[in-house]
């Protein structure tokens, strides 16, 4: 099989899945034809510029549509998604303190996480539990998912902006890992 | 400290703070950008003015912010006594408030920039009509040469009866015809269901029980006979049997 | 808005898009963007041979995958196969009658033998085409192949259990070894 015919099967597995798939996965169904790291970076440049656009993510590979037609395309799904506010303010907080207990979060935030916060994250399949804080009540640590990564279009959390780039360095918590915002 | 003007506008954004600490937040974002150099005495004036503004205007105020205000007026005490005097514990509380208003307004510049990001969904759409692949498989083959015969018979069986309108009479199937059945068929030397070596018969229920009947019975004497072995690992069980090996003795 | 950005919008509609789309829904979200004929024109022609084809329905027009590349796509299912009811007892006429023609079995079986059940046989290589039978429409035999005997154990086809092998049993065939329930 040609490196064109290799290309092509890839195209075709992407095209067929609405979820990223990881290389492993397509070296499988790839087989001897060709490389599959290889064969998807010729596909990416391919398709730069299009309408539709080839992304990597910790989540894998997809073909998503390109940001800057959003307005065009905005028609097409009836049901918008929508985070509240306490949502996205929860989610940030287990983006960059992960894994992290939900007294952890609402040190930061100063108020109650409420079940629907984290049903709605929940719900998106952006966050997950990571096992529990060995103290007492083993409190459940909170961590993100890859599809966190696909849905805000993210490589991995190291795309996340440096928080010291907010203009303050204090709540520089990933990395520093166990700092505590409370001040506790 | 604060305008009257001032005051107007955050007690129309009442709702819009998620706790005392949301607000303070807000009220220490308009004194300075820094939040690591915030006036604590004047963070502490400005939120006892809005809490004041806000009893005038009848909102109902959650007790937490009661509780803030109590805490913020003894903070303001300490910290306004002469220098020489002020103590650490105060300062230690001021700092760890300046840095938990630091914590959130990161989180908040965080949730910003989600919420600017393309989400998927939104800005960003997957494959509206995903395909199913479709499945191959490649699992090895399982059948058997009994089964292959039984099909065989029965299809044989169903011309025949098709082609010869006489009805035949039933009869069960012989001991002697099952014992030859059974002792051509029994090769290996596996256990093996008894009832895999049913000869062909009729589909009915009771042609079945007879040959069944038969088949035991054959099995018993060519286990007699010392030719097979017969084994019921439990009771009602199945009933399993093998050629015995040359040369073993019963 | 240039050629090329006409064709993004479109490439990336068609790409989000649940349900295939006509010309004019089409048209409607390009708006005075582009002409929606051409540019489904000029959008088909760049992904003429790809692994994805642009393909007009009588529902409209929609991205699939390639059909030629079902094969190399399709998920790989390890387990155990049976065959069917209607594969066992066709390959069972073919062991018994070889060689045999499919008229011949549907006759012996009371049903039409479908393309699948022989495709089924076929790919296991337990049956394979003998000739035609010199009658008029010449129709194709079918016979056993050495993998049939290798895979029931058998040294040759006299070795398959006969009907008459039961004595005066219910179902013995009438005369001698060549028993012929079908009558023909």
């Amino acid at each position: 099989m040609s490196g064109e015919e290799a290309e092509r099967l890839v195209e075709a597995l992407l095209f067929a899945s609405a979820e990223p798939l990881t290389e492993a996965r397509i070296q499988e169904v790839l087989g001897a034809r060709g490389e599959a790291r290889a064969v998807l970076a010729r596909l990416r440049t391919r398709y730069a510029g299009r309408g539709v656009v080839l992304e990597e993510s910790a989540a894998g590979w997809a073909f998503r549509t390109a940001p800057d037609l959003a307005p065009a395309l905005a028609r097409l799904d009836p049901r918008p998604r929508r985070l509240s506010r306490a949502a996205l303010e929860t989610l940030a907080v287990i983006a960059y303190k992960q894994p992290v207990t939900r007294a952890e979060i609402e040190a930061v935030r100063g108020v109650a996480v409420s079940r629907g916060v984290l049903d709605q994250l929940l719900e998106h399949g952006l966050v997950a539990p990571r096992g529990h804080r060995e103290v007492p009540g083993r409190p459940v640590l909170w961590g993100t998912t890859p599809k966190f990564l696909d849905f805000f279009g993210l490589a991995s959390l190291d795309d996340l902006p440096r928080l010291d780039e907010f203009g303050d360095g204090l709540f520089a918590a990933r990395g520093g890992g166990t700092e505590d915002p409370s001040g506790a | 400290m604060v305008s009257g003007g001032d005051e107007e506008v955050l007690v129309v954004e009442v709702a819009g703070f998620s706790g005392p600490l949301d607000l303070l937040l807000d009220l220490a974002r308009r004194q300075r950008v820094d939040l690591a150099r915030i006036d604590m005495v004047e963070l502490a004036d400005r939120y006892l003015a809005w809490l004041e503004g806000a009893r005038r205007r009848r909102l109902a105020l959650a007790a937490e912010y009661l509780v803030t205000a109590a805490w913020l007026l003894y903070l303001k005490s300490r910290l306004l006594l002469p220098a020489a005097a002020v103590d650490a514990e105060a300062e230690a509380e001021a700092v760890g408030l300046r840095r938990r208003l630091a914590a959130l307004d990161a989180a908040r510049r965080a949730a910003d920039w989600l919420r600017d990001r393309p989400w998927l969904g939104r800005e960003r759409h997957p494959r509206g009509r995903p395909e199913r692949l479709p499945m191959r498989r490649t699992g090895p083959l399982r059948v058997d040469l009994a089964e292959l015969v039984r099909a065989w018979f029965a299809l044989a069986a169903r011309a025949e009866r098709a082609r010869v309108v006489t009805l035949v009479p039933r009869r069960p199937l012989s001991a002697e015809e099952a014992l030859s059945w059974l002792a051509r068929r029994l090769t290996g030397h596996d256990w093996r269901d008894l009832r895999a070596f049913l000869p062909p018969v009729a589909e009915d229920p009771l042609a079945r029980r007879a040959a069944l009947a038969a088949t035991l019975v054959a099995g018993l004497e060519l286990a007699r006979r010392g030719e097979i072995e017969l084994r019921q690992p439990r009771p009602f069980g199945p009933v399993l049997v093998r050629r015995r090996r040359r040369g073993e003795r019963p």
